[in-house]
């Protein structure tokens, strides 16, 4: 079966992340397809490289990046929430005159149509939240 | 792309202005208008706040988005289920709330209600009629 | 001694509206602000509890009110309505300040 | 049709248990995870509420009960625990979720 | 650096691991313990839930921080109000909670319980009594 | 009189920072003293330099850069959590080896001993969250 994965807060704070991390986890060892994970409101933060948590936490940027990677993941930032939150990649440093990107290994950065068009194309959308 | 249409819900549980929620889940509305599917919106608990008149952030300095709402009939999103007891908790009616419209083409233009004040029942029976539903 | 109270989210959202009034004491007062003026909303189930609280001043930031539709005619009686300024007051006219987040 | 319903605040804290209840039809499912698993616990104010909900199947996360000390002897009787690769299979076995977030 | 001693208070209103608040108070309460001020914490509401037995946080992959509440008496912070009405609203008993002491100096390090429980009224009053409160 | 504010949350999700940010610029138009403003959990987040927030909204980052310049505040992100969400100063970014940094002007990171000394110092602590 086909999932899309909406994420809507940041790591650390809540656990949404975490929950939604097990649960894309679990699905993808379970042999179901995830289309895409799409990182909304303060889920944006999930997608930047620069965070150091302590030794002994998860790391939970770089646990996404990871899972990317393994399965060859689609995980998307809003445009928009990013711009308001400060989730930069090359593109939009360029665009809005930034000196400096801080996005993360396996995330890109595209517009909201991708959340609606996740939620067309997969058989379900799972959202983790406040 | 899928051709088929699916019937699309956006839940609205939260008020406006003390969290971006309403906002951001406002501006998915808008863009998912463009896919032709089949919108519903709903709006019970907080999320009738949404819906009241007369609200100006000017002081408080934060984006005034609920004009917005008034734009929905012009994307033809035109089911706004608002239900009866979340409205009745907090003390209001449907006065209260923005005097929201779209045009009928089929119906040469009419101008029609886009809120449905519907029960507690009749809106989970709505929300299990739906193939998506959006939560934010 | 005597606590500046300050709330922030919907009493039907979440309990911290209900927690802070049944912590309140005498002398104490209250200040709604952001999601937390929906508690003055006249006719509301909380209204009861919100309207009959006696030794405790209550006020709610106008800032607030007006950004969410909420005018005097449909407030609770009783309440003040404060400015920013007025928060900053307050703020100074009480011992300390005990956010209820 | 039918809905997995998911909740993971607090009961105590915020209403979305309370208003997810009150909305899920029967057939529909329930899973609590997160702080909302804290609705199973035996003897708090809202067992009634939890326990004596008929036609609507609860579910617990497992995970998210023994990071937080509720054990099995302390669950309200009837609710089933399920592991992430369960939340996964109810998701697929229901024709969609709805998140009370 | 005033030379005074204030009365702080720290208050946990908030169950653990599905935010991070609890952690981070903790963190707060580790450091301050460090300024020789006059220190109280009161776990009310879902606060209680931060001091469950038994807390193993190996299935969610978070930290689990719970054992560090059992290290408070060794900082000197041995005031733990914890709220009766809370308790019962969830369930739960003194029994449930960890038990944690602290060791008197003044009486040649004898163990005491750190945790009070407390009626609302009393804490109220406690909260009345401080200088300074932390809220997360 | 001294205030201390505390800021827990980040920008544009939630709107304790705006209320915050209004209630310390009223603090100062009264002739009140701000100690400090400590930046805690999400709150860090209010110190990124990379936000481009829409025309039409507030730029919740440069309004507390400004009012900083103006009044010569002390604003403090807490370095814990600015660890595990992803906000970094040059000495952070050298000292975890990352490849940029990302701290808006007027913000410094520093220990939590910060909001501890903040509220020995001042008068009122006055804390705004979610």
């Amino acid at each position: 079966m086909k999932f899309s994965i909406q994420v809507n807060e940041g790591p650390y704070q809540h656990q949404a992340t975490d929950s939604a991390y097990q649960f894309t986890k679990a699905a993808l060892e379970k042999g179901h397809e995830i289309f895409r994970v799409f990182f909304y409101h303060d889920g944006v933060n999930n997608g930047t490289k620069l965070t150091t948590p302590p030794q002994d936490d998860r790391n939970i940027v770089n646990r996404w990046s990871e899972l990317a990677e393994k399965h060859d993941l689609d995980m998307v930032v809003c445009v928009a929430a990013a711009q308001r939150r400060g989730i930069v990649d090359e593109g939009e440093m360029q665009r809005n005159g930034k000196d400096a990107e801080n996005i993360a290994p396996g995330f890109r950065i595209s517009g909201l149509g991708q959340l609606i068009e996740a939620a067309v194309q997969a058989d379900r959308l799972v959202v983790f939240g406040d | 792309m899928s051709e088929d249409i699916k019937k699309f819900m956006y839940v609205n549980r939260r008020a406006p202005h003390g969290t971006i929620y309403a906002w951001e889940s406002l501006e998915v509305v808008l863009i998912g208008a463009a896919f032709d599917q089949d919108v519903s919106v709903a709006f019970f608990d907080d999320g009738v706040y949404q819906l009241l008149k007369n609200q100006d952030t000017s002081d408080i300095e934060t984006k005034n988005f609920s004009p917005t709402y008034a734009a929905l009939g012009d994307y033809d999103v035109t089911k706004l289920y608002v239900e009866q007891e979340s409205l009745e908790e907090r003390g209001l009616t449907i006065d209260d709330l923005m005097d929201l419209k779209w045009e009928d083409e089929d119906e040469d233009w009419a101008e029609k209600d886009s809120i449905r004040v519907v029960s507690r029942a009749e809106l989970s029976s709505v929300l299990d009629q739906q193939d998506v539903i959006f939560s934010f | 001694m005597s606590i500046l109270h300050t709330v922030n989210k919907s009493p039907f959202e979440k309990s911290s509206v209900g927690s802070c009034l049944a912590h309140a004491l005498e002398g104490s007062s209250i200040l709604f602000y952001e999601d937390a003026v929906y508690a003055v909303l006249k006719g509301a189930s909380i209204e009861p509890l919100v309207a009959g609280f006696d030794g405790v001043k209550l006020y709610a930031l106008g800032a607030d009110l007006k950004a969410r539709g909420i005018t005097d005619d449909k407030m609770i009686d009783g309440i003040e309505i404060v400015d920013y300024a007025g928060f900053v007051d307050l703020s100074a006219e009480h011992d300390k300040v005990q956010a209820w987040v």
